[in-house]
């Protein structure tokens, strides 16, 4: 500490000066990293900032335009991840890099398999994926279980266990819990720990404030491709680190819930009624009314996304019905769903899939739910198309060097608000959000937030599931909380609170709960 | 398995032997009626369907039906293996005599080996085998080439340049016709330019070759053509090339031509055989199981017609498809079907 | 008890392709007037097995979401060399089968180059070369003919004990020093990887290239080993333009009827092995049953049609519209 | 508002020239590159008559290439390009023998039994979900079954009506013959298709992401289908021009576009895997495989080196500029 300039010892890892544009846009421009053993580095910024590009480079998959490397003082460059984690770099990405038709234990050792007279030894295998599922937390999981057959949140957890089949000297989690909800992270959290405590260094990467705060020992702040700061974490409060990373001040997180109307005085807008599906959905009743946000919660994987798949028309064989203003409706699909006396809009789950066409521009993807509007005899009115699409753009303020650009040249959280956009430009009145807010920073978060309070107050009916259980509590007028596919329990009001949300998303009484979370 | 015998053959007019030193077989007479399968390959063009149409008709006349128990046609497309399956099939099924347009002439080998150790008569047509231990029942390929130079030098008494449209490359019949054509050209010293291009009997295909060749060659003296020849009488008339000495094959459409612009310069040679060659080929095998002597390869006449005597209703059909093959008949074997006859027969059966 | 279910999953497509392909052939067998003899099974296995050959080759770069348009073409080819130089003495016979492997073996490691470092889409440039195979065979059998080792020929398409179809042996042989060892190392993973998701395998650092060079490579020596027995069931070289085109669209209808997935990532070359011989076994049914000649390519159209809509049964499984994009 | 005008015109230059990628450049260049090396052989090469030639012979690929790509451009593939040729001119002369109604809707005939193939095969893929190359593949056998079926049976009508002739070979303005000024209608029909209308916007959506275009309420099984009834209709109407320029309609005069038609649409930029490419490349996909069959036929190159430039040509081009890119960053 006397002489800070010259550290006691090399750092494990160290990155300086290092640049990468994409044509016009500068990823990152002379940013730096430090990384030490036995420590969880968290580094943090907003939607583009340049946090993904970063440990890319680090890990490999991207070669960077200007800047070194050293890993133990030795100066490194890795071709590709393989490489990186070879040397012990290892990164659970964003996009997930498991092979969805490979069993849990290929893609565990996928890498470098164990083997016998040269062919992979299966039973080997098996027992290292074993070894690796129980470290990360996820022994439940069957290792000849097909990934793709897993839903998202499992899969987040065989990407951690097979990062750890590197045995990484540095592992780096880019939003990899993004997807979790509180009971995995809590879970993942103890690994993480555990890890530290082995001396690994880990980066962690999350746009959720207080994981940050529970977890890191070091913080960095990028912004537009810069290092804003670095220090130890609980040096600096939340509302201090936020304004690093928006660069200007910041405003309480929520906007203001309208005061509480007696529930008969709501107009349903959107009525289910003994809702069921295959072994998913068991007798949902719900009503959404007129300018009420209500909120879906629970553990992940409990139904709440076929809930809503099921109100758009995506699922066959639904039992029960669903009224819209009264009326039954047969809801046969997403066309159906969102056609004029319906009025739905879905935002999906995963955007790269379900949300957008990448290679397509950013104003085709805008315009691609409301072709049926701004079109005669389907024939596209491109001046109304145009007229939409900037207003869309400027209300979600969606940062993008243009509109003829690849969607997927957008930070994860512009992608995010396309999705949003896209069906935005309809007015729907009825909106299901498949946890939208994922991989979204806190400035993006807050808008969304406070656009959502102004679709209801317009009278939109909207049915919020989050994974995060603090936005529930600061959105939501009510949280219906879903356990095994029926509704466990309705909070309102200020009877939404953490406790009762775990307490009845575990399904336990609220007095077992104790320290939970 | 067959007695190697000396001429004649029976039915002398109709079973001519190829060459003088043509081998006779003489088969062991086994007691009819008979079980005969016809091994067809490719089916998709209108020569082959006239040829199956040719067969059914010709295995249903009365005195061939008499003859027979059973009359089998399996067409296994292009694929050479699938045609020796089906041929093993038969033979293992105890078929008496297999007749066969080969889909390759050198793959049989080993079939013609098994259907003789059965005792099985093979006659091929066509396409026919390469090889002394069956029966082949062909025309004069190379003869066709010959006809139609002879032709074109009739005519072209100085030589000069001429467009040769070839059929598909790699076939003998093709290669065949081919050398008949260029032998014959040099032989009579003359100075001949003969271009060539791929029409692959089909044809569009030819008439595209023959514009292309129209459009960088200007003008041509003669032309020959195999197959797809009203297409390349319809890339002349297009492309208003003069009409020239031409010698090709028997379509009805290309007849038609023949006919209508003969006046206008396109004096033709029309030679070749017709899909009715398979019943010759059935009638043979009936013959070599009847214990008759037949030639080992036989030959069988062009159907030639040449200019100026192209007559309506008997040589091309004005009112007819221009797809079918004109000839359809082998009178000295008996064999008088009428294309239209054979195209039309299930119409009527509607 | 579990474990059951996952061992059946993973051979889902392969035992369904075997499925069809014993009811077709107890049909075919059942009606055919000699009945189940050991040389009706031998016709059966000799021209199945060259299908089989060339559709374990479509199956490896189907594998990792290719396409190899080429195959027939090379299946073409090395016959025409084949009718060249597997000839003579036992040892120079030897060096002719080496070279018609290698032959094949070039040709598919000139796919995987030109796919994999050329970056071209597998569907054009295996057209483009296809063609260009298809030259070098004409070139070489301007017209059919050729020969080969009669006694090698014989022993190849004879059968076994009186018995086993040589054949079929042979096929046996193949899949156990070709197609296990591919599917169990991590190159055959990585092949399979790559088909599933290709950037997760990258990011995976799994050796794409490698993986699917070497499925070309394999694919082009498998085609190879088709048109070695082509030659020896036929006895003879021909550059068939037709004939590389139909085993080339074959090749493709029997993996998806052995259940491989063209779009990568799954199956196994034992389902394509069963596709294809039930595939074969559509063309036999034609000679069991009377049908007027010239209904018979309809008839085996709609056969074809049907069992490729079969598969399309578990879509009314389907409960979430979703796994219609899968 | 004269100002407003003049942006946006500005607007739509500078989004064409956008759009004018890289490859698509490049494979114009190449056709003038071929017509170059064809000069050195003969001058005619470069003579107006040949030029119209190749256009009017491109134009039939043109037609049959356009419904090619609109599959494509969903990321299927149509194989049963040979036979909807076939039967769309099979069935357009064979409706001309039944008097003057017949040969009056002779053509609309053809397409529509084309449609039939189109239909069959969009409901395999959109609705039963079976692979297009498969389904495709199949339909492409029934159909040539029942062209055989028909072709024993009914003593057919095989000659081109005179409508037909006059489309593909009359001239409408002089100089340029009527399958090129069709090739142009139904080229500008499906640029303005793919870039001005919600069916256009929905294959190219329906190319890059299926399940993300039927989540956006897009019917995409219908879309899907209508796309394969288009080729099936494009190859039809393609074969009933065909039958116009032999003046006759014969089974195996679809054969030869298959290959050429994906060659030139993959040519042409389009991507294989679906959901970019445009028509202008196509149209240069055509005339480059057109004249390159042409060049190497009129230099009587013998068919196996005539197979091996077209491949070795093909493989070039494509090394030149339709690579997809690497992936690494
Ligand atoms: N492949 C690419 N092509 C073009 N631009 C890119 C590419 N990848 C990233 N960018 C741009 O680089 C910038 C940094 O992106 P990066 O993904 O690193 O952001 P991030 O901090 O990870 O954001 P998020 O929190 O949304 O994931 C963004 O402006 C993004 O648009
Ligand atoms: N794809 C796989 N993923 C995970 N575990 C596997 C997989 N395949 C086999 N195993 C496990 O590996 C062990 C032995 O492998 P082995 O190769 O003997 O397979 P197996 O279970 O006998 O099935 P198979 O019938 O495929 O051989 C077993 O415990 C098995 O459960
Ligand atoms: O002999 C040829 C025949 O085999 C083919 O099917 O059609 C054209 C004929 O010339
Ligand atoms: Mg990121
Ligand atoms: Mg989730």
């Amino acid at each position: 500490m006397t002489a800070p300039e010259k550290p006691a010892a090399t750092p494990l890892f160290e990155m300086s000066g290092v640049s990468k544009r994409y044509g016009g846009v500068h990823a990152l421009e002379n940013a730096k990293l430090t990384v030490e053993a036995g420590n969880i580095h968290a580094i943090l910024g907003e939607n583009g900032a340049g946090k993904s590009t970063l440990i890319k480079i680090m890990a490999g998959v991207v070669a960077p335009d200007e800047g070194r490397m050293l890993l133990d003082g030795h100066p490194v460059s890795f071709r590709s991840p393989a490489e990186a984690s070879a040397a012990g770099v290892t990164c659970v990405f964003q996009e997930l890099s498991l092979i969805p038709d490979l069993s849990v234990a290929d893609n565990i050792s996928i890498a470098a398999p164990p083997r016998r007279f040269g062919l992979i030894d299966r039973k080997a295998q098996r027992v290292i994926a074993e070894e690796m599922l129980a470290r990360a937390g996820a022994s439940d999981i069957h290792p000849r279980e097909l990934v793709k057959d897993l839903p998202l949140s499992r899969r987040q957890l065989v990407e951690i266990a097979k990062a750890l089949a590197w045995k990484p000297r540095i592992l780096i989690l880019d939003e990899g819990t993004s997807a979790l909800t509180a009971a995995d992270v809590a879970e993942v959290f103890s690994v993480l720990r555990r890890l530290r405590s082995e001396g690994l260094a880990l980066i962690y990467i999350s746009h959720r404030m207080q994981e940050i705060a529970e977890l890191a020992d070091q913080c960095t702040v990028l912004r537009n491709g810069r290092n804003v700061a670095s220090f130890p974490a609980a040096t600096h409060s939340d509302g201090e680190i936020v304004e690093m990373m928006i660069g200007r001040e910041y405003s309480r997180a929520f906007p203001p819930k309208p005061e509480r109307v007696a529930k008969d005085e709501v107009r349903p807008v959107l009525e289910c009624r003994k809702l069921g599906w295959a072994d998913t959905l068991h007798d949902i009743s719900l009503t959404v009314g007129r300018g009420e946000v209500v909120g879906l919660g629970g553990l992940d994987g409990q139904g709440q996304r076929e809930l809503l798949l099921a109100l758009f028309g995506v699922l066959r064989g639904t039992t029960g019905s669903v009224l819209v203003d009264g009326k039954a409706v047969t809801l046969a699909s997403p066309a159906a769903a969102k056609s004029g006396q319906i009025g739905m809009a879905l935002i999906p789950e995963d955007r790269k899939t379900e949300g957008l066409m990448l290679p397509m521009t950013v104003r085709e993807n805008l315009s691609f739910a409301v072709l049926d509007r701004v079109s005669r005899a389907g024939v596209i009115d491109q001046e109304k198309e145009e007229r939409l699409i900037e207003e869309m753009v400027q209300l979600l303020a969606i940062k993008t060097a243009g509109l003829d650009i690849p969607v997927g040249a957008l930070s994860g959280g512009n992608q995010q608000k396309v999705v949003i956009a896209k069906w935005l430009m309809r007015k729907p009145r009825i909106i299901l959000l498949n946890d939208p807010t994922r991989g979204i920073d806190v400035g993006t978060k807050q808008e969304i937030y406070q656009l959502l309070r102004r679709l209801a107050e317009a009278g939109a009916a909207i049915l919020f599931y989050s994974t995060d259980y603090g936005e529930l509590i600061g959105c939501c007028d009510r949280v219906l909380v879903l356990y095994n596919g029926s509704i466990r329990r309705e909070l309102t009001g200020d009877g939404i609170t953490e406790h009762a949300l775990v307490a009845s998303a575990l399904n336990v009484g609220s007095e077992n709960v104790g320290s939970a979370a | 398995q067959p007695e190697i015998v000396s001429g004649p053959a029976a039915e002398g007019d109709c079973f001519v032997p190829w060459t003088a030193d043509t081998k006779f077989f003489k088969f062991p007479k086994k007691d009819g009626p008979y079980r005969i399968a016809l091994a067809n390959g490719y089916i998709a063009n209108t020569w082959r369907i006239q040829m199956i149409q040719t067969a059914k008709a010709y295995a249903a006349q009365p005195d061939v039906a008499a003859k027979l128990k059973e009359f089998k046609v399996v067409s296994t497309g292009e694929d050479v293996p699938a045609q020796i399956s089906a041929i093993n099939n038969f033979i293992d099924s105890g078929y008496d005599a297999i007749v066969v347009n080969a889909q390759n002439p050198t793959a049989f080998g080993p079939v013609i080996k098994r259907a003789k150790q059965a005792g099985v008569v093979l006659v091929a047509f066509d396409n026919i085998l390469d090889t002394q231990d069956a029966i082949n029942v062909n025309v004069d390929q190379k003869g066709l080439g010959v006809l139609w130079a002879n032709w074109l030098a009739k005519h072209l008494p100085d030589g000069g340049k001429v467009l040769e449209v070839r059929g598909v490359a790699g076939t003998s019949v093709d290669t065949d016709r081919h050398n008949g054509i260029h032998e014959t050209l040099d032989a009579t010293g003359k100075k001949w330019d003969v271009v060539e291009v791929l029409g692959k009997w089909d044809d569009p295909t030819a008439q595209k070759a023959t514009a292309d060749a129209i459009a960088v060659h200007k003008k041509f003296d003669g032309i020959t053509a195999q197959g797809g020849d009203t297409g390349v009488v319809q890339a002349m008339i297009d492309a208003k090339h003069p009409f020239v000495p031409f010698g090709g094959e028997t379509e009805n459409g290309f007849r038609k031509f023949c006919a209508k612009y003969a006046g206008e310069g396109l004096k033709c040679s029309s030679a070749g055989t017709g899909p009715a060659q398979v019943a010759v080929a059935i009638k043979t095998a009936i013959a070599a199981l009847e214990g008759q002597v037949v030639p080992q390869s036989i030959k069988l006449p062009l159907a030639i017609v040449e200019d100026p005597n192209f007559k309506e209703g008997q040589d091309f059909y004005p009112d007819q498809s221009d797809n079918f093959f004109v000839g359809n008949a082998f009178p000295t074997c008996g064999i008088n079907f009428t294309a239209q006859e054979i195209m039309g027969q299930s119409k009527e059966n509607q | 008890m579990k474990e059951w279910r996952y061992r059946l999953g993973e051979r889902r497509g392969a035992v369904m392709a075997a499925g069809i392909f014993v009811v077709m052939f107890a049909i075919y067998v059942s009606n055919h007037p000699a009945g189940l003899t050991a040389n009706v099974v031998q016709t059966a296995a000799n021209k199945g097995v060259l299908l089989a050959f060339v559709a374990m080759a479509q199956t490896l770069v189907v594998i990792t979401a290719g396409i190899d348009l080429s195959v027939g073409m090379i299946f073409i080819l090395t016959n025409a060399v084949a009718s060249w130089l597997v000839l003579g003495s036992p040892l120079e016979t030897a060096l002719g089968v080496m070279a018609v492997l290698a032959t094949g073996l070039a040709c598919g490691a000139l796919n995987g180059v030109i796919v994999i470092y050329g970056r071209l889409q597998p569907i054009v440039a295996t057209i483009a070369t296809g063609a260009v195979f298809f030259g070098i065979a004409l070139l070489l059998r301007p017209f059919p003919g050729g020969s080969v080792n009669e006694e090698l020929a014989d022993v190849m398409t004879g059968k076994v004990f009186d018995l086993l179809p040589a054949s079929l042996v042979a096929l046996i042989a193949v899949v156990l020093v070709i197609w296990v060892p591919f599917s169990r190392s991590l190159i055959g993973r990585a092949a399979y990887a790559s088909g599933s998701s290709e950037i997760a395998a990258y990011m995976s650092g799994l050796p794409i290239r490698r993986a699917k060079f070497t499925a070309y490579a394999l694919a082009g020596l498998l085609a190879s080993i088709g048109g070695l027995f082509l030659t020896f069931f036929t006895f003879t070289g021909e550059a068939a333009f037709a004939s590389g085109n139909a085993y080339t669209l074959f090749s493709i209808a029997s993996v998806v009827l052995g259940g491989v997935s063209l779009f990568g990532g799954k199956g196994s070359a034992i389902g394509a092995i069963f596709g294809a011989l039930a595939f074969r076994t559509i063309g036999d049914l034609l000679f069991v049953f009377d049908f007027d000649p010239l209904w018979q390519p309809l008839f085996q159209g709609v056969v074809l049609l049907v069992a490729v809509s079969l598969g399309a049964f578990a879509l009314f499984r389907v409960r979430n519209r979703l796994e219609w994009f899968e | 508002m004269n100002d407003l005008m003049r942006e946006h015109s500005v607007t739509r230059i500078s989004k064409f020239m956008h759009r004018l990628d890289p490859a698509i450049a490049t494979a114009f260049a190449c056709i003038f590159l071929l017509l170059i090396i064809g000069s050195f052989y003969s001058a005619s090469f470069l003579s107006p008559e040949y030029l119209l030639q190749q256009l009017k012979v491109a134009s039939f690929l043109g037609v049959i290439a356009t419904g090619m790509m609109i599959v494509v451009l969903l990321g299927q593939i149509d194989l049963s390009v040979p036979w909807s040729v076939a039967v769309g001119g099979m069935m357009a002369c064979a409706a001309a023998a039944y008097g003057p109604l017949g040969e009056a809707l002779a053509i609309p005939f053809g397409i529509a039994c084309g449609m039939a193939i189109g239909l069959a095969n969009g409901i395999g893929v959109a609705y039963l979900r079976i692979p297009s190359m498969i389904i495709t593949l199949a339909t492409n056998a029934v159909a040539q079954g029942l062209m055989v079926v028909y072709t024993g049976g009914f003593s057919p009508q095989d000659s081109a009506t005179f409508a037909m002739r006059y489309l593909a070979t009359g001239f409408l303005l002089p100089g340029l013959p009527n399958a090129v000024l069709i090739w142009a209608v139904v080229g500008a029909a499906t640029v303005f298709v793919l870039n001005r209308t919600t069916f256009g916007r929905s294959v190219y959506g329906i190319g890059n992401r299926e399940s993300a275009a039927y989540l956006s309420g897009i019917n995409t099984r219908r879309i899907i289908m209508t796309a394969f009834i288009a080729s099936g209709a494009l190859s039809a109407f393609g074969g009933a021009l065909l039958s116009g320029y032999a003046s006759k309609a014969a089974q195996s005069m679809g054969d030869a576009y298959l290959l050429p038609s994906i060659a030139a649409v993959v040519l042409g930029g389009t991507s294989i895997l679906g959901g970019k490419g445009s028509y202008l490349g196509t149209v240069a996909g055509v005339i480059l495989i057109t004249l390159l069959q042409s060049i190497l036929s009129v230099m009587q190159m013998p068919e196996a080196g005539r197979q091996i430039i077209y491949g070795v040509v093909i493989i070039a081009m494509l090394l030149l500029y339709g690579r997809s890119p690497a992936n690494r960053q």
